[in-house]
């Protein structure tokens, strides 16, 4: 017999350390120490209800224990194989104790669809992929569908775009379906640019299969022969895997001509990104893959009318793929029923940031924040404060408190001021100075601007600016006027959705902490601490015993004193590098 | 190998297939066999997952324990890399993160032989829709 | 045709399926501003990357402000060109694109003519927030020996790449780097003398601010006038003459050759020559060869290049010798008019005057950039001494005029000075497209067949297409000619010839569209096709007017070769009116 | 930039010629082309591209033009040991910057330049998605999770004979 004590950082910070001690001692007064083991585990991503006490094999579920609650568990479940009736959960909607971990719904907060594969079968196997059901979705389509009634389950089970836009995608192969050309392109776009998201990556290096067969689905769909995978050439084991599975498909006849028998014909190639996040843009994208500078155009005309060298051309996001053979082989209803009203299926998330359980997580839409982060994420590192999290990249908007119990789906998050993105989610917590975050993103989009429109390319510089004077005490209550008359015209104004977006961190932050922005102008402070032309460093006279450890370690010697006598720093010497708060041993020097 | 030329083929390949990954290599049934799946996507590997895989290869062949080790993707646990999936016969799948070549031994000696549990268990939180 | 019918400032219009909202606009006289937008409609060439964003235009039902230069029309659109949003936009736009722009517009050689200056005046901007804190984009400054760049100046309107790549397909200029720092500019960002610029100065012409200016020669050519040691000629281009007038307000295709003599003579040169009496000597020159040629080929002489392709236009030259340098043997050896002009008037005339060629100044007034850069050839010089020393272009002459306080309108007509301003109608059509090759095909055919001709005007070589062609009956021997204008026509044409596709016997290749009349020099055409049609019908004008039609009946022509050269292709005339060229590729191969 | 003087060995622009040519010298392969030609030669020299543009029948602007617009390509020469520390959000909020300015201080050189030795280029890049490391450094292929500032001096020292 096993008992699992959650070893997360939540349930640590309420003494499951401690319970697992007691646990030990209970187990040993009544000498089982051999036969029961205690064992700490990772998050159970139920923070809420922590700290968990898991027993197995029967999987008797606990929360909420106490270590004064170990006596009774080994008592009488471990003795005498009674269940402590009070400790089980209530499940809040049935009124009914749940005993058995697996049945509980809400413990399992998250739902593989996309990921469905990664974790469980070795990429670099075609037949692993097969034994998973894996190319019968396109089977199934080429010998039992034509294509537009492929076309429409994709848009019976409202499957939306997952590279940030969310754009209807059965709608978007309809119309490339309906634009007659000799020649068409499905273009998969695996330029995942966002900053701390990882989606694409790790489905691409854990299921490789998923995507190419979805694309074939795609080609068949719209009437295209060849499939085109713009990549990052950041992602070398991602390309590795690919091209691996490419060979595969090739070689089992999943790929290539008259596949399954049909007259239905299918390849595709890699084409490699060189860093630019723009890319992610699709027109942008299709010009990187003629060789061309990845500058965006002006839309109209649409990929689907005119895109890879000047054909009609399908764009869909690694995501947007990996979810259609599921869909295909459990049906439109079946995806339809998950979800929001208006947003289907689940989504991926990279959760990253400072939060416990930093990783690949994937759930239904409309789920809430405060589910992702305080009971799958496992809540804030170091037991801090949240204060907000990022959502949509660059592109994206910062969350607060006020937002952790809306429910995540495409239009909440814009109503919100944020947007999905590609899904990365990166948690801050209050040591964050929320005017040096939207500047970090600023800093970004500067960098990544294509340059061609003169709203992106100059405007973003002087948000950047405007930013840069606020964190530095330079900004006046004007400034914060331009910030946001600037961002709404740049959105208002670029040309393409790089532009559109970038200044979102800048109005969502100045929406939610507009207070933070004026304590950097009005008080000159930076609430978090974190900018430093704002902050002093200041040597407490009465707990200063004027060792000379913070003169002696001072790179610039803004500190002057007499030994055994209290310390001081010239404040216009310092360049508050933090060298000599590190080095006092007396916890004299603070941070004003 | 012959290449698929119809939907039937495939689902015939997709039975026979299952169950010789289930009976792996070695043509043992799968029940007789622990089974380890290493995640191998890049931060898998960055934080050592290769070292992991190569001890476990190594030792459990040196131990005479009768494993299957492969690699697999990223099991979305990134925090907690390198993780590997442990399989025991007639056991549900037990996931452990920080895996180191010490872990990986505390896992062989204690786990694998004798089905003791060791610290570090990675609770499984998702629905995956092979239940459904 | 299939029509959209949409509403722009409540006003209804119907216009062609694709018409975009701007050219709807244009339609109901609503004139919405654009600024990186340049239509070049005969070229077939648009240059609309949506860049700028000053067009932008409120559509109802749509999330953004749209491009009105790039969006087309739907049916039942509601479009609102001045709402306080897009007005508010604009200005928003426009004071970013100024805070990345030197603000020092009084010395700007752009000044006055500057779209950008234009534009701030249109959107009342009077101030740029935040600029004493806006880093702006800096670049080094780029003196070649035709055109500057200061590419500070640049907004990315894209223009002189569109002019550069598509339109002459030259390939000097490019956008590079990313963001912030994104500008257009030959490869590494090296000076335009070290890329394949052949200094055609379409890029100049189009550039909406002061990034793309020529080099200024008027400074010289002022100092050399006023220095009493020297002689000052001055020679004028075929095409000045019917392009200069627009600089004074006076309507296109207005003809001022006696004024522009006028205003020469009172801004102090000394002599007021006419480079048309040059370009009647380049058709005895280029004809005789081309007939030489031809002669021999008809005889079987397997050595002998057909087709000739003329040479005087720099531009060309310049691009044959970056990109058909397994050619060089094809164009004819002779000079351009300018340097004709130059070689004869430090000679012949020199010699005349009992002057040394050093104290003789030549100066020439073009409709090009290229002929500053082509003046500056080592191969046209004698010592070290240049055949013509400085070049001004057009729109440089009519600053000079107004510098001089010249009241330009109210001039007398003069004439040009003798002996080397005396010029026949088949010189002055060289200033259009296909007017080399009809002066040549006048006195070719004439010598040629020992007949007179039954017509002076080939209207069949006449015209606006890119690349035209036409078979002139020489009594029997069919006279296959090919033209084409603007360098990108001029590359199809010869890779035709190159690869066997196509069958000339001459060809004529003017670098700029339109032929000089169209010229990088000229006054600002903004695209204007209209413009260069009404030039070029005066050049034809002036041709109908003139007693004489036939380079080789000029009187001082027939003098200069009795007097000096003895006749066409003799070996003076090959030492002073002949050249040859270079390759300029770049050789990186070897170690 | 500056212009790079280097010229090429007849071998180096055979191999550039072969690398366009298995890419059928086909313009719209231009990306795959340099990618490949940086793999061969380290960086993107003027020379190089040029041989690259005559090959592909483009001009050596266009090609220029792309270069500079990917950050993935230079025509700097890198170190022998680049050094890369991820500025994604993730490593940026758990400290890449303070990592970052201990790297340019103890190696004393900027962003995008590479110490006088030749030994150390330093770059930043967006993203190797190993967020779960934040923040993470490359040297070369090899990843560093979790780095403090105060590892770094430990880190570099790996590299010094």
């Amino acid at each position: 017999m096993h008992l699992l004590i959650c070893g997360g950082t939540g349930c640590k910070a309420s003494s499951s350390d401690a319970i697992a001690e007691k646990l030990k001692l209970e187990l040993a007064a009544n000498t089982l120490q051999d036969e029961v083991q205690v064992i700490l585990t990772g998050c159970f991503g139920f923070c809420e209800k922590g700290p968990i006490v898991k027993v197995l094999p029967d999987n008797t579920f606990y929360i909420q224990v106490t270590p004064e609650d170990a006596a009774e568990i080994v008592k009488e479940h471990v003795v005498k194989g009674r269940k402590v009736e009070r400790l089980l959960y209530v499940d809040p909607t049935k009124k009914t104790t749940i005993e058995d971990s697996k049945h509980m719904g809400f413990y399992r907060k998250q739902m593989r669809i996309a990921l469905r594969n990664c974790g469980f079968i070795n990429p670099e196997n075609i037949d692993e992929y097969i034994a998973r059901e894996g190319y019968q979705a396109l089977g199934k389509v080429l010998t039992e569908y034509n294509p537009q009634q492929t076309i429409d389950i994709i848009k019976k089970s409202g499957l939306r775009g997952r590279g940030g836009g969310g754009f209807p995608t059965g709608l978007k192969w309809e119309i490339a379906s309906k634009n007659p050309a000799d020649q068409k392109y499905v273009v998969c776009n695996a330029d995942e640019g966002d900053p701390g998201a990882f989606m694409d990556r790790s489905i691409l290096e854990g299921d490789p299969h998923s995507v190419l067969e979805a694309m074939a689905i795609c080609g068949y769909c719209i009437g295209a022969s060849k499939g085109l995978i713009y990549i990052r050439a950041e992602y070398p084991l991602a390309i590795k895997r690919l091209k691996v599975a490419i060979d595969q498909a090739r070689e089992y006849g999943l790929l290539g001509n008259n596949i399954f028998g049909t007259e239905f014909s299918f390849d595709i190639e890699l084409r490699y990104g060189a860093g630019a996040f723009v890319c992610g843009e699709e027109t942008a994208l299709i010009h990187s893959m003629e060789g061309l500078r990845g500058e965006s155009s002006n839309k109209p005309p649409y990929p689907a009318q005119s895109g890879y060298l000047g054909k009609p051309t399908n764009v869909n996001n690694v995501e947007t793929f990996a979810n259609v053979p599921p869909i295909i082989l459990k049906g439109a209803d079946w995806y339809f029923s998950i979800g929001t009203e208006k947003s289907k299926g689940t989504k991926v998330f990279a959760l990253a940031g400072k939060i416990n359980n930093v990783g690949l997580i994937e759930v239904p839409m409309g789920i809430t924040l405060r589910e992702v982060i305080f009971e799958i994420g496992g809540g804030i590192k170091n037991g801090k404060r949240f204060k907000a999290v990022q959502t949509g990249g660059p592109s994206g908007g910062c969350l607060t408190e006020k937002h952790l119990d809306t429910p995540i789906d495409f239009d909440n998050l814009v109503a919100a001021g944020s947007m999905m993105g590609s899904g990365g989610m990166i948690v801050m917590d209050e040591d964050d100075c929320m005017v040096s975050v939207a500047k970090f993103y600023l800093d970004f989009t500067v960098e990544e601007s294509c340059g061609k429109c003169s709203p992106c390319r100059i405007g973003n510089k002087r948000l950047y600016e405007l930013l840069d004077r606020i964190t530095k005490g330079e900004g006046t209550m004007e400034d914060l006027e331009r910030l946001r008359n600037l961002s709404q015209v740049i959105k208002d104004t670029s040309l393409c959705g790089l532009g559109q977006t970038s200044p979102n961190p800048v109005l969502s932050t100045l929406d939610n902490f507009y207070d933070e922005y004026v304590a950097h102008v009005v008080d000159k402070k930076c609430p978090s601490g974190q900018c430093k032309s704002l902050m002093k460093y200041i040597i407490d006279p009465e707990a200063c015993v004027g060792c000379t450890a913070c003169a002696r370690n001072c790179p610039v010697n803004a500190i002057s004193g007499e030994r055994k006598k209290p310390h001081e720093i010239n404040q216009s010497i310092c360049i508050k590098c933090g060298a000599c708060m590190d080095k006092c041993k007396f916890d004299a020097i603070s941070i004003k | 190998m012959t290449k698929v030329k119809s939907l039937a083929d495939l689902k015939k390949m997709k039975e026979t297939l299952q169950a010789k990954i289930d009976l792996r290599e070695k043509g043992e049934a799968a029940e007789n066999l622990v089974q380890i799946k290493v995640a191998m996507a890049t931060c898998g590997i960055a934080s050592g997952a290769k070292n992991v895989m190569d001890f476990l290869l190594e030792e459990l062949e040196k131990r005479g324990i009768n494993a299957v080790v492969t690699q697999t993707g990223c099991m979305g646990y990134c925090y907690a890399e390198p993780t590997i999936e442990v399989k025991l016969p007639n056991a549900d799948p037990v996931v452990f993160g920080y895996v180191d070549t010490k872990k990986a031994d505390e896992i062989i000696e204690k786990y694998i032989k004798n089905g003791e549990l060791v610290d570090g268990i990675i609770p499984v939180n998702y629905e995956s829709i092979d239940n459904k | 045709m299939e029509t959209v019918k949409l509403t722009i400032d409540n006003k209804q219009v119907e216009v062609p399926k694709g018409t975009t909202i701007y050219k709807a606009a244009r339609k109901l006289g609503i004139d919405i501003p654009v600024l990186c937008y340049m239509e070049l409609h005969d070229l077939g060439v648009e240059n609309k990357p949506a860049g700028c964003r000053i067009c932008v235009v409120e559509v109802e039902g749509r999330r953004n402000l749209a491009p009105s230069c790039a969006t087309e029309c739907a049916e039942g659109m509601v479009v609102k060109t001045h709402t306080t949003r897009v007005i508010n936009a604009r200005r928003t736009v426009m004071e970013l694109i100024l805070s990345d722009h030197p603000k020092d517009c009084l010395t700007c050689p752009k000044s006055g003519r500057c779209d950008l200056q234009d534009m701030a005046v249109k959107l009342g901007i009077r101030e740029i927030p935040g600029q004493e804190y806006a880093e702006m984009s800096t670049y080094k400054k780029d003196f070649s020996p035709s055109i500057i760049r200061d590419v500070d100046k640049c907004i990315m309107c894209r223009r002189c790449e569109t002019m550069c790549n598509e339109v002459q397909t030259v390939g000097a200029l490019s956008a590079v780097n990313r963001g912030f720092m994104a500008v257009v500019a030959p490869a590494f960002e090296q000076d335009l003398e070290k890329s394949p610029c052949t200094y055609c100065g379409q890029c100049v012409a189009v550039c909406p601010t002061g990034a793309l200016t020529e080099v200024d020669h008027t400074t010289k050519a002022i100092r050399a006038i006023a220095d009493p040691t020297k002689t000052v000629l001055v020679q004028t281009a075929p095409a000045v003459r019917a392009a200069l007038g627009e600089e004074f307000g006076m309507k296109p295709g207005t003809l001022v050759t006696g004024k522009m003599v006028a205003a020469l003579r009172q801004i102090g040169f000394d002599y007021v020559f006419d480079t048309d009496f040059a370009a009647d000597l380049t058709i005895m020159e280029e004809g005789t060869e081309l007939l030489d040629r031809l002669t021999r080929f008809l005889s079987g002489d397997k050595n002998v290049k057909l087709p000739i392709l003329t040479s005087c236009c720099p531009g060309w030259v310049n691009f044959f010798e970056h990109n058909f340098t397994d050619m060089l043997e094809v164009p004819s050896s002779a000079k351009s008019p300018q340097q004709m002009f130059g070689a004869i008037a430090k000679s012949y005339f020199a010699e005349k005057l009992g002057k040394k060629r050093e104290d003789l100044v030549v100066v020439s007034v073009m409709p090009c950039l290229a002929k500053k850069y082509e003046c500056q050839r080592d191969e046209f010089k004698v010592d070290g001494n240049p055949d013509v020393d400085f070049s001004i272009s057009t729109r440089e002459l009519a600053h000079l005029i107004k510098e001089f306080n010249i009241n330009f309108e109210e001039l007398p007509d003069e004439d040009f000075d003798r002996p080397l301003g005396e010029s026949t109608g088949a010189a002055v059509i060289f200033g259009a497209t296909g007017g080399v090759i009809e002066a040549a095909v006048r006195t070719a055919y004439e010598v040629y067949t020992g007949k007179p001709l039954p017509k002076i005007d080939f209207t069949e070589l006449r015209g606006m297409e890119g690349i035209r062609s036409a078979t002139i009956d020489f009594n029997g021997l069919p006279m296959n000619i090919g033209i084409a204008h603007g360098l990108g026509n001029a590359r199809k044409l010869l890779e035709d010839v190159r690869s066997g596709k196509a069958n000339y016997h001459a060809i004529e290749v003017m670098a700029c569209p339109g032929g000089c009349i169209g010229g990088g020099g000229q006054p600002l055409h903004h695209g204007n096709s209209a413009i260069i049609k009404a030039r070029m019908e005066a050049i034809y004008r002036e041709d109908a007017g003139k007693p004489i039609r036939k380079s080789h009946e000029n009187p001082y022509i027939v003098k200069l070769y009795e007097e000096f050269l003895g006749k066409p292709m003799s070996e003076k005339a090959h030492h002073l009116l002949h050249t040859h060229y270079f390759s300029k590729k770049k050789d990186i191969y070897i170690k | 930039m500056s212009h790079i003087k280097l010229e090429l060995k007849p071998e180096q622009v055979a191999k550039i010629k072969e690398i366009c040519k298995s890419f059928n010298n086909d313009p719209g392969e231009l990306i795959n082309v340099l990618h490949k030609t940086q793999e061969t030669f380290g960086y993107l020299p003027a020379e190089v591209q040029e041989v690259v543009a005559v090959e592909l029948n483009i001009s050596v602007a266009k090609v220029y033009g792309v270069v500079t617009f990917y950050s993935f390509f230079t025509m700097i020469p890198k170190g022998k040991h680049p050094i890369s520390i991820c500025t994604g959000t993730a490593c940026y909020v758990r400290g890449a910057e303070k990592v970052l300015d201990e790297f340019k201080r103890i190696l004393n050189v900027k962003v995008g330049e590479t110490t006088p030795d030749g030994k150390f280029s330093l770059n930043c890049l967006r993203c190797v998605g190993a967020c779960g490391l934040a923040p993470v450094v490359l040297i070369g292929e090899k990843v560093y999770g979790r780095v403090s500032p105060d590892g770094v001096k430990n880190i570099i020292k790996e590299y010094e004979e």
